[in-house]
Order: C-alpha cells, then sequence, then structure tokens
C-alpha cells in the first residue's frame, strides 16, 4: 500500500499550477497520465537524486528488486520491468535529464518481457530461460558493486594513515630535472580552464598577475615581520602603477581575510597584521 | 662511514614523496661505500625495532617501504590535516573495482558489467592518480586498450600484492543478496515504493 | 591515554608538511587529554633526545618545530632526486600553472577548478623542485596552506615578474586543441563519470 501522507505531499507539489484541475504529467504509449502511478510515487526530486544515488540502470534494478524483497533468481520480470518503465517515463514527465544507459535497459526490460509473455514453442522448451541474461548481469554487477564497497573502506593513504614526511635538508641538484617549457605551462592552464564551465575569468589579465604577485610578496614579507607598517609596503621607485598595485593587492589580502588593518590611535600609522589564530 | 646505516635510510624514507625499495636505497651511496643488500634489509629491520616506541612505522607497500603514521594516532593527525579526504563516486570505485579484479580489461568490458557508459573523465581521472595504465591493446578490431591497476594504486591502500584485497565475491546466492540500500536501511513492513529523500545527506 | 605523548607529537610532526607551534599541538587532543604546555615541551625534548642518533632532528623556526632531515645526509638524498629526472605529469602542470595564475591558492581551490584530488605527492613535488612554497593559511576551518610560486619558478621559465607569463588564449581556439589530446578523443562523456571532489561543505 501507498503511504497517503507522501502521496498527498506529493499531489501538492505537483498540481500547484492554478485552475487546473488535473494536469496531464506525461503521455506514456499514448495513454495520458494524468496521476502518478501510484505505487511508485516518489518526491520529484527525489529521482534527481535517485540518478546521482545509483551507479547505473543495474544499480538502480537491484534496488527494485530489494524493494519487492525477492529472490533475484526469482525476479518477475513483467514486473520488474513495468516498475522500471514508469521510473523512466516519471523521470522524463518530470523533465529530468536520464542517462542513455537507462534508457536502454529500458529497452531490454520491455524486449524480455514481450519474450516473457510469448508461449514458447514446444521445440524451444528446452531453451534458457529469457530471464537468465539479466538474471546473470545483475549478479555479476553485484559482485563489483560488494567489491567496489569494500574498496571504499579500506584504510587509504591520508585519510585512514599518512605518510611520514620530513623537511628535506638544503641540496644542490647536480642533473637537472626535466624540461619543462613555459608554453606548457600555459597550455596546461588554458586546458584546465577550457574544462571549467562557465567560467568568464578565463582570460586572466596581466594586470592580474602583477597584484597576485604582490599578494604573494606582501605574505612572504609578512611570514617574518608579523606587523608591517602600511607605507613601507610601498615603493617609489615603482611610480604610480606600483603603488596602485600594491594598493590592489592590500585590498584583495584584505578581502580573502589573509591581514588586518590596524590603526592603534586615531591618525596614528596604519599597520597590517597577519590574521591571528584564535585559541 | 660516518653515518649508521640506518640513519641514513630513515632519512632517504622520510624525504621521499613515494614508497623507495632496496635497489633505491642502494643507489643513494657512492662506491665506495655501498651497503649490501642484505645489510639494507637488516638496517630496515632496525628501523622497524625502534619505531615500536615511536609515532611512526614502517611499512612495506607494492612500490617499496615506507615510513607511515601509525594507524593508531591517525585521529590526532586528522585534527591537523587540512586537506579534506578524498571520497571517490561509485562510479569511480566500480570502475576501480573491475580493474584491479579483472586486469586487464577493456574499457568496453568495464561498461558492459556496469551497464553504463564510462565518460572518459573517469578514466581519465583514474590514470592521472597513477592507478591505472594502459597495458597494451585487445587484438580485436578498434583495438581497445587494456587497463590495469598500478603499484602506486597498492601504495595507496597500503597493500604489497594484489592478493591481499578483500576477496571478489561469489555470485550471490539468492537470500544472502547484500543489497545495502543506497537511500536508507528500510526496516519497515509495508511494501511502499517511495523513494524515501528525508535520511539524504 | 593509550599513547605516549611523544608519539603523538612526532606523529603530528611528520604528517604536516609545515612547522607545527605549541598550541597547535595542544589542539590535536581531545578536551579530556589535553597536555600541559609543559608537558608538550617536555615531550619535545624528549624527542630531540631521541632523534641523536636518527637521521631526523628536532628544530625550531619561528613558526613552530619541525623534524628536518640531518643537513650531514643532504648527499644521500639528493641522489635520490638525481637519480630520478622526473618528467611533470599533465596533472602537475595544471596545478602548478593554476598555482602561476591564482597565486595565492588553497589545495582545495585548485581541486575544486580542476575538478580532480590532488594527491599530496603531487604538492610535495612542485615544492621539491622549488616552485612552489607555502606563503600562509587561509582563515577558515582547517587553516589550509596557501600557495604561491617562487623566484626560482621565474628565473627556470626566464621572468622575471609574474605579468610576463603567457596570456592565456582563448576558450574558442582551444576547442580544436581537443583533436590533439589523445585522451580527449571521446567527448560524449557525461561529467558525471568523473571523479568528483565531493562538495563536503
Amino acid at each position: 500500500m501507498v503511504d497517503t501522507k507522501t502521496t498527498y505531499s506529493l499531489k501538492e507539489t505537483i498540481t500547484k499550477t492554478p485552475h487546473q484541475e488535473e494536469m496531464i504529467l506525461a503521455t506514456v504509449q499514448g495513454k495520458r497520465v494524468t496521476a502518478l502511478p501510484e505505487d511508485l510515487y516518489v518526491p520529484p526530486n527525489a529521482l534527481e537524486i535517485l540518478l546521482d544515488t545509483f551507479a547505473g540502470p543495474l544499480d538502480f534494478l537491484l534496488y527494485l528488486i530489494r524493494k519487492q524483497n525477492i529472490d533475484i533468481l526469482d525476479i518477475n520480470v513483467a514486473k520488474i520491468s513495468e516498475q522500471y518503465t514508469s521510473y523512466i517515463d516519471l523521470m522524463d514527465a518530470l523533465q529530468i535529464e536520464l542517462a542513455g544507459d537507462y534508457l536502454v535497459m529500458a529497452a531490454y526490460l520491455a524486449e524480455l518481457k514481450s519474450k516473457m509473455l510469448l508461449p514458447r514453442p514446444e521445440e524451444h522448451k528446452d531453451e534458457e530461460d529469457p530471464r537468465a541474461e539479466l538474471i546473470r548481469r545483475l549478479q555479476e554487477y553485484q559482485r563489483f558493486k560488494s567489491a567496489a564497497e569494500k574498496i571504499d573502506t579500506m584504510p587509504r593513504i591520508d585519510r585512514d594513515f599518512y605518510a611520514a614526511q620530513a623537511q628535506l635538508p638544503e641540496f644542490a641538484l647536480e642533473t637537472p630535472l626535466a624540461d619543462v617549457p613555459l608554453g606548457d605551462l600555459s597550455f596546461a592552464l588554458a586546458e584546465v580552464m577550457r574544462r571549467v564551465e562557465q567560467s568568464q575569468a578565463h582570460l586572466i589579465s596581466f594586470e592580474e598577475l602583477s597584484t597576485r604577485e604582490r599578494m604573494t610578496q606582501i605574505l612572504e614579507r609578512m611570514r617574518n615581520e608579523s606587523f608591517i607598517e602600511f607605507t613601507t609596503l610601498f615603493n617609489k621607485e615603482e611610480g604610480k602603477i606600483g603603488v596602485v598595485v600594491t594598493f590592489l593587492a592590500i585590498l584583495e589580502l584584505l578581502k580573502d581575510s589573509l591581514i588586518e588593518i590596524v590603526q592603534s590611535e586615531e591618525f596614528g600609522p596604519i599597520h597590517i597584521k597577519g590574521i591571528e589564530e584564535t585559541h | 662511514m660516518e653515518h649508521k646505516l640506518s640513519q641514513v635510510i630513515e632519512a632517504v624514507l622520510l624525504s621521499a614523496s613515494r614508497p623507495i625499495d632496496v635497489q633505491e636505497i642502494e643507489r643513494v651511496f657512492p662506491e665506495d661505500e655501498k651497503p649490501t643488500r642484505e645489510e639494507i634489509r637488516q638496517a630496515l629491520q632496525d628501523i622497524e625495532e625502534q619505531c615500536k616506541d615511536r609515532g611512526v612505522e614502517l611499512k612495506k607497500v607494492s612500490s617499496g617501504y615506507r615510513l607511515q603514521v601509525r594507524q593508531t594516532l591517525s585521529s590526532y593527525v586528522a585534527k591537523l590535516w587540512e586537506e579534506r579526504p578524498q571520497r571517490f563516486s561509485k562510479a569511480t570505485l566500480e570502475t576501480l573495482a573491475l580493474i584491479a579484479y579483472r586486469q586487464p580489461i577493456t574499457r568496453g568490458e568495464i561498461e558492459e558489467i556496469r551497464g553504463v557508459t564510462i565518460g572518459t573523465q573517469l578514466m581519465r581521472g583514474l590514470m592521472e592518480r597513477g592507478w591505472v595504465k594502459i597495458v597494451g591493446q585487445r587484438d580485436v578490431p578498434g583495438r581497445p586498450s587494456l587497463y590495469s591497476t598500478t603499484k602506486e594504486f597498492l601504495d595507496y591502500f597500503g597493500l604489497q600484492h594484489l592478493r591481499e584485497l578483500p576477496e571478489l565475491p561469489d555470485l550471490p546466492d539468492l537470500q544472502s543478496l547484500d543489497m545495502e540500500l543506497p537511500l536508507e536501511a528500510d526496516n519497515s513492513s509495508t511494501d511502499k515504493e517511495e523513494m524515501p529523500v528525508q535520511s539524504l545527506n
């Protein structure tokens, strides 16, 4: 039976559209669906989560089978296929983008179902049960699913144990390390940026780099002097541009909460200092 | 030699960012003071012994020896650790499991068992981590690449050999199907089919 | 406490990639087993003592304590690096590029942009090469280190200032580069399949 509470709240979500007694949810096999199938009523966002939760259609099928509390070898293909298809239709209705793999499985199940429905001619009685392949696949998948879960719990470095490393002594390398052409470096970044979708900041200007460089310089200086008089950060020789760059760098650091600006008395000298740890 | 062998080896182990094997230890010594392999092994044993009272222990993993923080002390270290522990998606773990247990294996074969198309990103991620490598091509049309796991993969999990991986479960029999519910531990007796969302985090 | 104080401290020092001060050591202990500062200092002295015979020594620097490979052993350690002229992987280059163009930046931020987790070894490799250094900690939980490039990095590439780095090409041009990348052959992949840095916040 269906949990009525869930159904109710679900209906609410779906039929929010005013003046619409019956909303057409989907057209499935020529029939207009106005109510969600009762036995699989699911809050819409659960379906989106579903796609993230399951590693694929086999994973999802295993879940459905388990829900029915039946043996994998005793799987009722017609039922499981219907249920699976209903989910798929539902997701389609809710315009949840579905990976092709799920659709492929739906087609496969439908085929299987039709095979099961057809009476098998006498001479083919010895043939394998059409379900056998599906069961085999589910079983095989189940093995590796379990293996993956076990691997996930295995102790691993940086989570369950840590490698010990000491500070290196100073040494000069006699043989230089492999060469890296500068072009490779910018190519590498360009490659990263290409992968970052919707990144408006893919073009990094020279000004920005100057500012970033100055931020690094200030941070470095603060490693040695925790308290720096504001004016000493500026260098007259650098001219107006230098002052602007330094000022921008200070603002950036301030924004990132990497420094604080303090003034002990009115009109007194301004100092910048590193953010103190709060103990 | 002005330093004890075990001192040098400890220094080498603690300065490398990867496990170091006996040959590599051998190579850090100049010709005229090279210890024998036997001496190196003895020194490694000494280090292991010395560590009994210390915060680190000597571990042999697939590509060599590594000094690592005693696992019982992990909880302290974790507090200081600035990085988030890495988590891997189900897709990544399943793919990794298939490569680990069925190597060498093609992408197509993995896809067949998982029932899912595998993205380039996933394979690239695994290879970039150094856990998986291409070891050849299967001699069939298209010559698909064959993937295997690497020593680094074993190192990461602190293992020496593939056979130390948990045993691959047998084909599940009916009753004992251990289907961990991804969404919730469903203990309710009702047959309700809705997907519980509340317990998702 | 089941472990000796000096064991815990040694573990902490050898797992951090930076100097650790007394307050930080204090913080790794849960409330009910916090040692006093005096006890911590005593344990540090014990460690210093124990190190006499070892390959590392305890050093006090401005921002705290660290265990450091004995300077007298540097020739051996150097050999370890000479032996293996390491070629930089794509992952390393991309990380380096992000640090160069986006400094100061945390590892978490790099991972977010790259969409792939970064191993500790990779960062350490860049630091060992002298191209990247830690310039501070971001004032957020975990106090993640901020990485920047060094003078040596600029020297290596024959640059005087970061702004001399090549301006990044525009995105459209890059699409055509896909063809040259063997791993990019398949663009049909879904992003879902990448080894994701799962957002834990």
